[in-house]
C-alpha cells in the first residue's frame, strides 16, 4: 500500500518537475501547445470524473466550460482592475451555481435521457450565449488581455508566455491533483459506490441525489476553472466555448485516453490536442478521421489508450495487475 | 422427446447449474421440485435458450438446442410459461394471446389444436376481458393468461414455471385443471413446482434439485419411498 | 415489551395488481421474528416496503413511534434499519473491504466529504476489519466482491447490512441458494452477529426459521394468516395448508 | 391580424418536417431504446440521394420511394453490423458509435456532393402554388404537411391495428419474452432500427426542396429533433405529434410575437415543459 | 501501481510531441489565409483564398516582393474566431508569420484583428464587411483593403434613392454584421430620401431553416423594395423560400453577384432583376480588369469571380505597401500603407490612414438572365458608384487609434 502510495506521489512529483523545466527545452510554439493541453487536461479529468467515475454520460459539459471562460471574459471586460484570481474565483463561483442548478433539473433523469437532456440543455446556454450579444459578444467573441499578476512584492508580466505557463502548470496541476486526491476521499468513493450499485447505497444511508448533485456540481467548477483558463489561454472567447462540440470534444479526449483510469483522460487530451495541431495542418478531413476513430475505439478497443497500455504490461511476465481497471461498459449508465 | 445431458449454466459469474440432465418422454407430465434458489428456473431457461449452458447438450426431437436462440427453439414447438408471468401489460389480453401465434408452419397431425376460441372456450375469464389492458388482470387470470398465450402456438412442449406461486387456492384448482386439459390434449409438460401437493396431484415423474444438481428422479411411489430426499430437498 | 416497530393495514398494488391486503404486526425490541409463506406471498414487497424501497399503497409504518411512510431509504437506514436482499446485491467491482467500509463510514458520518480519505480513518478500518472478520471474509479482504464464492457473497450480503450498525436488521432470505453445511455455517453466523438486535427474517428454509426466530409470522395472499411462537405454528392446520397446499 | 391563417400554415409546414424528422428518432429511442445520433446524418444521406437521383431521372416521385429504401438498406447494415455488436456494452457505446457514424456520413457527403449548398428543384404539379381564401400558398408546404399525417397515421395504423404492431409494443414490454414466443427479435430490431432509417431519408427527401442540400443540414436539424423528444416526453409517437406542432407554430408565431426572443423560444418551451413535467408532455414517468 | 503505466503512456505522447516543426524557410515572405476550408462555408474560403494565391504567384512571376517569393499558408479558421486565432498564434510563434488575411466571418476578422495588435503583426480583409472593425474597433495593425458594411450599403442607398422607391422592407441576419448593415442602409437613406420609408425591419437568426414566416412578415408590410444584407444560404432561402409565398418585389441585396448562390437557387427566374453594388465584378470596364479576367481565365479555366477578385486586388495592394516600405518590418510596412493608392482592375483604391479603411469605388449592378460568362443567370451592366459618394468621414468612424 505505501509503497504505492509513494510511487503515486513521486510520479506526481515527477511530472511537475518536468513541467517546470519544459520552457527550456521546448520551443515557445510547442509551450503554447502544452499550456492548452493542462488546460484540457483538466477539463478531460473533470469529465471522466462524470463518466468514468459515476458513470454518467452527460453531452453538456461545455455548459460549464463555457460558463467559465466567458465569466472570466466578462468579469475582466466589465469590471476594471480586476484581478487574474478574483476573476478565476467568479468563474469558479458562477459554475458552481449554474452546476448546482441545472444539476437539479437533470439528474432527475438516467442514461440515455439524461445525455438526451443535459444534450438540450447545452443548446439552451449555447442559444444564449449567441443571443445575448451585449454581454458575451455573440458570434463576435470577446477579446481580454490577461491581467498582470500582482504577488505584492512583485509583479509578474502575464503577456509573457512562459509566466503564464508557470501559472497554468501549477493552478491547473493542483486541480488535477487534487481530483485526484478526491478519487480517493469519501466523497469520491461514493461517487464509485454511485457507478456500481446506486440502488444499494439507499440502505446505507446515503442520499443518492445528493451525492450526484454534489458531484455533478465539482465536475461543473473543474470544468469552469478548465474553461477560465482557456479563456486566459487564448485571450478570447466565442460562443464555440459553450457549444457542444466543445463537450464532444472532452468526451473524445476522455474516451479516446480511456475512462477506466484517472490518468488516461490526461493521455487522452495530450494525443487529442497534438493529433489536431498535426493532422488538421496535413488534412481538412479532421471530422473525418475523429469518426473513424471513435468507431475504431468503440467497437475495438472500449478502454481507450490506457487499456492497451494496460494490456503491454499485462504482457511482461511478473508484473501482474492487481488493478481493477473498471471497463468503459461497465461505466456506463 | 426430450434429453438435456449434463449442463453446466451461469448467471453472470455465478454457475447456477452443475451438470443437470433430464429427460422427457412424449405426453408426459414431470414435474421438477426443489427448494429455491437451487436452479429449477434457469434449468427451464437454458432449455428455453435464454441461458445459454457452457457445456453439456439438449436434444429436443433429436435436435440440439444448445446455441439456437429462444424464437428458433419456441418454432420449433417448445412454449415457455415464465415464472413471474410476464404478461404484455400494456396490450389488451386479446393481443397477447395474439402474441402466442406463430407464424411459421410445421407439420404435424396437432396443427393448430389450440384456436382462440378453444382458448376462450377455456377461459371464460379471459373472454371476457379480452379487451382490457394486461395490467389489469388478477394474479390468477395473467397466469392464465400467460399459459393460454403459450398454448396459442400449439407447443409440442410446455415449459412451466411454478404455475400456482401467488395464487389462491380455488385458482390453483383452476391451474391444476388446466394443466390437466392441456396435458390431454398431447402436449408434453415439464413443470417447475414448490407445491409438492399440486405437484403430485398431477405429475407422473419427479425430478427433484439441490444447489444445481439432480438429486432425486422417479414416479410418486418412489418419491413417497424416499423420505430422506423429501426430508432434505423438500419439506419444512 | 413496547411496541418498537409497529406495521398498520399495509396496502400494496402493483398496477391493478393487489400484493398486500392489510398486513398487521408488530415487533417488540430485540425480538427476532420470521416471516414465512409461501412463493409469491408478498414477503418481499412487505421487505420493501418496510425498508423504503416502495411506498406503500396505503398504511403506515412506526418505527419507535415515528412515522416512516413518508421517508426515503437512506433516512430510515440512518435512523437504524438495515435490510439485507434476496437477490445478492453487493458492490460487485469493488472489494470486501470496501463493500462493508461503505456502510460502516456512513454511519460515522464520512460519506460526502471531500477532504478526509477513509483510507486514513483508524477506527472506520478496524470496524471494517471487524465487521468482515463476523461475517468470516476476513480472508478474502481485499478480493473484488465478484470474485467471491456464492456462499462469501451472501456472506458480505450480511456484512454489509451489519455495517451500518442497525438495531432492526431486515434479512431477506439469507441462506436462499445455499448447501445445507453452508446453511448451517450460516445460521450460527447469523445468530453471533444479530445478538442483542431486533431481527425480521424471511426465509424458505425451516431449520433457519425454527433456529433463529422466537416469533414466526405467515403472510399469506397479502395478509398474516397467523402469528404466534415456533411451536404453535408448526401444528397450526392453517399454515400447513398454506404451504403444503389444500388438500 | 389577417396573417394568422397564413403564419397557421407556415406553422403546420414546418412542425410536419420536424414530425417527419423526429418519428423515426423517438420509434427507435422508444423501442430499443437507443439515442441515434447519426438519425440526421441518415436524413441528410436522404436529402442528397434524392438530389442525385431528382438530377438523373427528375422524377420527384421516385426519390420519394426509391431513397427511404437506400435508407432502410443502410440502416439495416448499420444495426447488424455494428450496433448490434455493441449493444451489450450498454447506451454508451451505442451513443458514442452513432455519433462516430454521424461523423463519418457527414464528411463522405462533403467528399462525394462537395461542401456547398445545392438547388433541389421540383417543377410540376408540387412547385405550384394555390390560391384559397384569398391567401397565395405554394402546394410544396402543404404538400410536406400532408406527408407528416400520412407517415403519422400509417405509423400509428401500424402500431395499433396490425399483427406486426402488437409485436413492436411488446417488445417494448418485454423483449426477452417476445424471443422466447417464437418472434426473432434481432430481426425485428433491425427491422425497426432500418425503418427509423428509411423515415429519415423520407424526411430528408421532403427537406431537399424546401430547404437546399447541404452538409450542414443535418446538424441543424438533430437539435431541433431532440428538442422535439424531450417536448413531447421519451420514446412517445404521440408526444412527438404534439410537440412538433408546438414548436413548428411556436417558431412561425414568435416571428410574428417575439420577433426577439425566436431562436431562444423553443428552448424556453422546453426548460417550461421539463420544470413542470421532467418526463416529457407525454412520456411515462421512469 | 496506475502510475506507472501512465509513464509509458506519457512519453510515447512526447514521443509524438517532440515531432520536428517545420523548419522556417528563409527567403520567403509568408502570409497566412484565415479561411473556412471546412464546413459550410468552406467553397467561399477556398474562393478567397484562390485570389490571394493567384496574386501571390503573379509577384513571384515576375521577381517576388523585395527579391523574396510570397508564400500564402492557408488556415483554416472553420469560421469560429477562437479557432482562427489559435492557429495564427500557433504560426507566429513556429514560423515567425507577420502578416494575415482573410475574408470571410467578421468575428474572425475582428479576433485577428485584436490578435494582430497583440502580437505586433499585420492583419488586412478583403471581405470582412462589419464597419465597426475600422469604426470603434480599429487598431493600427488592422488594414481594409476592401470593402465595409458602412460603404456597401450607402452606395445600395443610393441606388434606391435614385430609383425613387418610397417604402422599404428590410430583413438581415440577427448578428453584428445585419445589425451593422442595417442600420448603415437606415442612416443613409434617411440622409438623401427622407420620403423613403421603413415598412419592416426584420432580423433572423443566421442559419435559419424555415424563412416563411419572415417573408409573409415582408410580403404583409407591402414594401416596394427589399433591402437585405443576407449571403449565403440565408439569401438562397429567402428567395427560395419567398418567391412562391408572394414576395416579388426586387431586392436589393449585399452579395448578389455570387455564381455559387445564384447556381444553387436552381431557377434564374428567382433573381432576375434584383440588384447589389460590390466593389469588384467581372463586367467593371476598365482595361487593367479586363487583362485581369483574360490572365486568369487563360491560367486556371474559370473566371476570377467577385471572391477572387476582390482578394486579389487586396493582396496585390497589400504588396505594393510592402514594396514602398522596402522591407517586412510591421512598423514600417504600417507606414507604408497608410495613404497610398493602388489602381487595379477595379478603379483606384486609396489607404486612408485615420482609420486603415481603403476608399473604393462601388459597382452597382443588376442580375441579367443572358451573359458572356455563365449559363445560369448573372451580372448585367455595371454603373460606377464613386468612392466619395459612399465616404464616411474620419471624424464619424468612431475609430481612434493608438499608434
Amino acid at each position: 500500500m505505501t509503497s504505492q502510495k509513494k510511487a503515486s506521489y513521486l510520479f506526481i512529483a515527477l511530472i511537475f518537475a518536468l513541467g517546470v523545466l519544459m520552457p527550456f527545452m521546448i520551443k515557445r510554439y510547442h509551450l503554447n501547445m502544452l499550456t492548452e493541453i493542462i488546460v484540457f487536461a483538466l477539463y478531460a479529468v473533470s469529465y471522466n470524473l462524470l463518466l468514468g467515475y459515476a458513470g454518467l454520460l452527460s453531452f453538456g459539459h461545455a455548459m460549464f466550460f463555457g460558463m467559465g471562460a466567458f465569466t472570466v471574459a466578462v468579469s475582466l471586460i466589465h469590471i476594471p482592475g480586476l484581478s487574474m484570481w478574483n476573476a478565476v474565483l467568479l468563474a469558479l463561483a458562477m459554475t458552481t451555481v449554474v452546476g448546482f442548478i441545472t444539476g437539479g433539473f437533470l439528474l432527475r433523469h438516467k442514461g440515455a435521457y439524461f445525455a438526451l437532456l443535459t444534450l438540450a440543455f447545452n443548446s439552451l446556454f449555447y442559444a444564449v450565449a449567441t443571443k445575448w450579444h451585449k454581454i458575451t459578444g455573440g458570434d463576435d467573441g470577446l477579446s481580454i488581455t490577461r491581467p498582470d499578476l500582482n504577488l505584492g512584492f512583485t509583479t509578474i508580466k502575464m503577456a509573457d508566455l512562459t509566466n503564464f505557463y508557470y501559472v497554468t502548470l501549477v493552478v491547473i496541476g493542483v486541480a488535477i491533483v487534487f481530483s485526484w486526491y478526491f478519487t480517493k476521499t469519501a466523497m469520491g468513493q461514493t461517487v464509485l459506490l454511485m457507478r456500481e450499485n446506486e440502488e444499494r447505497m439507499k440502505f446505507l444511508g446515503y442520499n443518492t441525489n445528493i451525492s450526484r448533485l454534489i458531484l455533478f456540481t465539482f465536475t461543473g467548477a473543474l470544468a469552469g476553472l478548465a474553461g477560465a483558463f482557456y479563456t486566459l489561454h487564448f485571450q478570447f472567447v466565442s460562443q464555440s466555448a459553450i457549444s457542444v462540440d466543445m463537450t464532444t470534444t472532452v468526451l473524445l479526449m476522455t474516451f479516446v485516453g480511456g475512462t477506466g483510469t484517472f490518468w488516461g483522460p490526461i493521455l487522452g487530451a495530450f494525443v487529442y490536442i497534438i493529433l489536431q495541431n498535426y493532422l488538421s495542418d496535413i488534412t481538412d478531413r479532421w471530422p473525418l478521421f475523429m469518426g473513424l476513430i471513435f468507431i475504431v475505439m468503440v467497437l475495438v478497443i472500449p478502454g481507450g489508450l490506457s487499456q492497451i497500455i494496460l494490456s503491454i504490461r499485462r504482457l511482461i511476465p511478473g508484473k501482474r495487475n492487481t488493478d481493477r481497471p473498471v471497463a468503459a461498459e461497465e461505466a456506463s449508465p | 422427446m426430450i434429453e438435456v445431458e449434463d449442463i453446466h449454466s451461469h448467471y453472470g459469474k455465478s454457475h447456477i447449474l452443475h451438470g443437470v440432465s433430464l429427460e422427457l418422454k412424449e405426453g408426459e407430465l414431470v414435474c421438477l421440485l426443489g427448494r429455491n434458489g437451487v436452479g429449477k428456473s434457469t434449468t427451464l431457461k437454458s432449455i428455453m435458450g435464454m441461458v445459454r449452458p457452457t457445456q453439456g447438450s439438449i436434444r429436443f426431437d433429436g435436435k440440439e438446442l444448445v446455441g439456437s436462440q429462444p424464437y428458433q427453439i419456441a418454432r420449433l414447438g417448445v412454449g415457455y410459461v415464465p415464472e413471474d408471468r410476464r404478461i404484455f401489460k400494456s396490450l389488451t389480453v386479446h393481443e397477447n394471446l395474439m402474441m402466442g401465434v406463430q407464424k411459421t408452419k410445421r407439420g404435424g397431425a396437432s396443427e393448430r389444436v389450440w384456436t382462440i376460441d378453444k382458448i376462450y372456450g377455456l377461459f371464460p375469464n379471459l373472454r371476457e376481458r379480452r379487451g382490457n389492458k394486461g395490467s389489469h388482470l388478477s394474479g390468477g387470470e395473467q397466469q392464465m393468461l400467460t399459459v393460454a398465450r403459450t398454448l396459442m402456438g400449439n407447443p409440442k412442449l410446455i415449459l412451466i414455471d411454478e404455475p400456482t406461486e401467488g395464487l389462491a387456492p380455488l385458482i390453483v384448482k383452476d391451474v391444476l385443471e388446466m394443466l390437466a386439459t392441456v396435458r390431454k390434449s398431447g402436449v408434453t409438460v415439464l413443470m417447475v413446482e414448490q407445491n409438492f401437493k399440486a405437484a403430485i396431484k398431477v405429475a407422473d415423474r419427479f425430478y427433484i434439485m439441490g444447489k444445481g444438481q439432480m438429486v432425486f428422479a422417479g414416479d410418486m411411489a418412489a418419491l413417497l419411498a424416499a423420505e430422506d430426499v423429501r426430508k432434505n430437498y423438500l419439506e419444512v | 415489551m413496547t411496541d418498537y416497530l409497529c406495521i398498520r393495514e399495509i396496502h400494496k398494488d402493483f398496477s391493478g395488481l393487489k400484493v398486500l391486503t392489510g398486513v398487521d404486526f408488530t415487533v417488540s425490541e430485540k425480538q427476532r421474528q420470521a416471516v414465512i409463506g409461501p412463493n409469491g406471498a408478498g414477503k418481499t414487497t412487505l421487505f420493501n416496503i418496510i425498508s423504503g424501497r416502495f411506498k406503500a399503497s396505503s398504511g403506515s409504518i412506526l418505527f419507535k413511534g415515528q412515522d416512516l411512510s413518508a421517508k426515503p431509504a437512506h433516512v430510515r437506514n440512518r435512523l437504524g434499519l438495515a435490510r439485507s436482499f434476496q437477490i445478492t446485491n453487493v458492490f460487485q467491482e469493488l472489494t470486501v473491504f470496501e463493500n462493508i467500509r461503505s456502510g460502516v463510514r456512513s454511519r460515522n458520518g464520512l460519506r460526502y466529504n471531500f477532504f478526509r480519505k477513509p483510507d486514513n480513518n483508524r477506527r472506520i478500518n478496524e470496524r471494517t476489519e471487524a465487521i468482515a472478520e463476523e461475517v468470516g471474509l476476513k480472508g478474502v479482504m481485499h478480493v473484488p466482491a465478484s470474485a467471491l464464492s456464492y456462499g462469501q457473497q451472501r456472506a458480505l450480503e450480511i456484512g454489509i447490512t451489519l455495517s451500518t450498525e442497525p438495531e432492526l436488521i431486515l434479512l431477506d432470505e439469507p441462506t436462499a441458494g445455499m448447501t445445507r453445511e453452508e446453511t448451517a455455517q450460516a445460521i450460527s453466523m447469523i445468530d453471533r452477529v444479530t445478538a442483542g438486535r431486533t431481527l425480521i427474517i424471511i426465509e424458505h428454509d425451516m431449520d433457519v426459521v425454527f433456529s433463529l426466530a422466537d416469533t414466526i409470522s405467515v403472510l399469506h395472499y397479502g395478509r398474516i394468516l397467523a402469528s404466534d411462537v415456533p411451536e404453535k405454528i408448526r401444528n397450526d392446520q392453517r399454515v400447513k395448508d398454506a404451504y403444503l397446499g389444500e388438500e | 391580424m389577417s396573417e394568422v391563417p397564413v403564419f397557421f400554415l407556415h406553422g403546420l409546414a414546418y412542425a410536419g418536417l420536424l414530425f417527419l424528422v423526429s418519428a423515426g428518432l423517438t420509434l427507435v429511442f422508444g423501442m430499443m431504446n437507443v439515442l441515434n445520433f447519426a438519425h440526421a446524418a441518415m436524413y441528410m444521406l436522404g436529402a442528397y440521394f434524392s438530389f442525385t437521383l431528382l438530377r438523373a431521372t427528375g422524377q420527384f416521385w421516385l426519390c420519394l420511394l426509391v431513397c427511404p429504401l437506400f435508407l432502410f438498406i443502410i440502416g439495416a447494415l448499420v444495426e447488424r453490423f455494428l450496433l448490434r455488436r455493441v449493444h451489450t456494452y450498454g447506451h454508451l457505446h451505442e451513443l458514442l458509435l452513432t455519433f462516430g457514424l454521424a461523423y463519418i456520413m457527414t464528411e463522405l457527403v462533403k467528399l462525394i456532393w462537395g461542401n456547398f449548398p445545392l438547388a433541389v428543384n421540383i417543377g410540376g404539379f408540387l412547385g405550384q402554388t394555390v390560391e384559397f381564401f384569398g391567401m397565395i400558398y405554394p402546394i410544396y408546404r402543404i404538400f410536406i404537411f400532408g406527408c407528416a399525417v400520412i407517415v403519422g397515421l400509417s405509423m400509428a395504423a401500424i402500431l395499433y391495428k396490425t399483427r406486426l404492431g402488437i409485436i413492436l409494443r411488446a417488445a417494448v414490454n418485454d423483449s426477452e419474452m417476445v424471443n422466447a414466443l417464437g418472434f426473432d427479435v434481432p430481426l425485428v430490431f433491425t427491422g425497426v432500427f432500418a425503418f427509423g432509417a428509411a423515415l429519415s431519408g423520407l424526411a430528408g427527401v421532403i427537406a431537399g426542396p424546401l430547404l437546399t442540400t447541404y452538409p450542414g443540414m443535418a446538424h441543424e436539424i438533430l437539435i431541433d429533433a431532440f428538442v422535439v423528444i424531450v417536448v413531447g416526453g421519451f420514446g412517445s409517437l404521440g408526444g412527438a405529434v404534439v410537440a412538433s406542432l408546438l414548436i413548428g407554430e411556436l417558431q412561425s408565431f414568435g416571428v410574428l410575437l417575439f420577433p426577439k426572443l425566436s431562436l431562444a423560444l423553443v428552448y424556453l418551451l422546453m426548460a417550461a415543459v421539463l420544470i413542470i413535467k421532467p418526463s416529457g408532455l407525454f412520456g411515462e414517468k421512469q | 501501481m496506475e502510475t506507472k503505466k501512465c509513464i509509458c503512456g506519457f512519453l510515447a505522447a512526447a514521443l509524438m510531441f517532440a515531432l520536428p516543426a517545420f523548419a522556417a524557410a528563409q527567403g520567403t515572405i509568408k502570409i497566412g489565409g484565415t479561411e473556412p476550408l471546412s464546413g459550410t462555408f468552406k467553397d467561399i474560403g477556398e474562393r478567397y483564398l484562390e485570389g490571394v494565391q493567384y496574386a501571390a504567384k503573379v509577384i513571384n512571376e515576375s521577381g517576388g516582393l523585395l527579391g523574396k517569393k510570397v508564400e500564402v499558408v492557408p488556415i483554416d479558421s472553420e469560421l469560429k474566431p477562437d479557432v482562427a486565432t489559435r492557429k495564427a498564434q500557433a504560426l507566429i510563434l513556429k514560423d515567425e508569420v507577420k502578416f494575415f488575411c482573410g475574408g470571410t466571418g467578421s468575428s474572425v476578422g475582428a479576433a485577428m484583428a485584436q490578435l494582430a495588435e497583440k502580437e505586433n503583426v499585420i492583419m488586412f480583409t478583403y471581405g470582412m464587411d462589419a464597419a465597426s472593425m475600422t469604426g470603434e474597433k480599429c487598431n493600427k495593425n488592422f488594414f481594409r483593403p476592401g470593402g465595409s458594411t458602412d460603404g456597401r450599403s450607402f452606395a445600395l442607398a443610393q441606388m434606391i434613392a435614385k430609383k425613387g422607391y418610397k417604402a422599404v422592407g428590410i430583413i438581415g441576419q440577427d448578428y453584428s454584421f445585419g445589425h451593422e448593415a442595417v442600420a448603415a442602409f437606415k442612416k443613409k437613406i434617411a440622409q438623401i430620401s427622407p420620403s423613403t420609408k421603413i415598412v419592416a425591419e426584420i432580423f433572423h437568426p443566421a442559419g435559419t431553416k424555415d424563412y416563411a414566416p419572415y417573408a409573409s412578415q415582408l410580403i404583409a408590410a407591402k414594401p416596394d423594395v427589399i433591402f437585405t444584407p443576407n449571403w449565403g444560404n440565408d439569401l438562397t432561402l429567402l428567395l427560395k423560400q419567398g418567391r412562391p409565398l408572394g414576395m416579388k418585389q426586387k431586392v436589393f441585396s449585399y452579395y448578389i453577384n455570387d455564381e455559387v448562390m445564384i447556381s444553387s437557387l436552381g431557377d434564374d427566374s428567382l433573381i432576375v432583376g434584383d440588384m447589389g453594388a460590390e466593389i469588384y465584378m467581372l463586367n467593371i470596364p476598365t482595361a487593367k480588369n479586363k487583362e485581369f479576367i483574360e490572365k486568369f481565365h487563360k491560367d486556371k479555366g474559370y473566371y476570377p469571380t467577385w471572391l477572387r477578385g476582390k482578394s486579389y486586388i487586396a493582396t496585390m495592394f497589400w504588396a505594393a505597401a510592402v514594396k514602398k516600405a522596402g522591407t517586412t518590418d510591421v512598423a514600417a510596412v504600417i507606414r507604408a500603407w497608410e495613404g497610398l493608392s493602388y489602381d487595379g482592375p477595379a478603379g483606384l483604391w486609396t489607404m486612408r490612414a485615420c482609420d486603415h479603411q481603403a476608399q473604393v469605388p462601388y459597382w452597382a449592378v443588376e442580375i441579367v438572365k443572358e451573359n458572356k460568362f455563365f449559363k445560369h443567370a448573372f451580372e448585367g451592366p455595371v454603373t460606377e458608384i464613386p468612392a466619395k459618394d459612399v465616404e464616411v468621414p474620419c471624424a464619424e468612424t468612431g475609430c481612434k487609434m493608438g499608434k
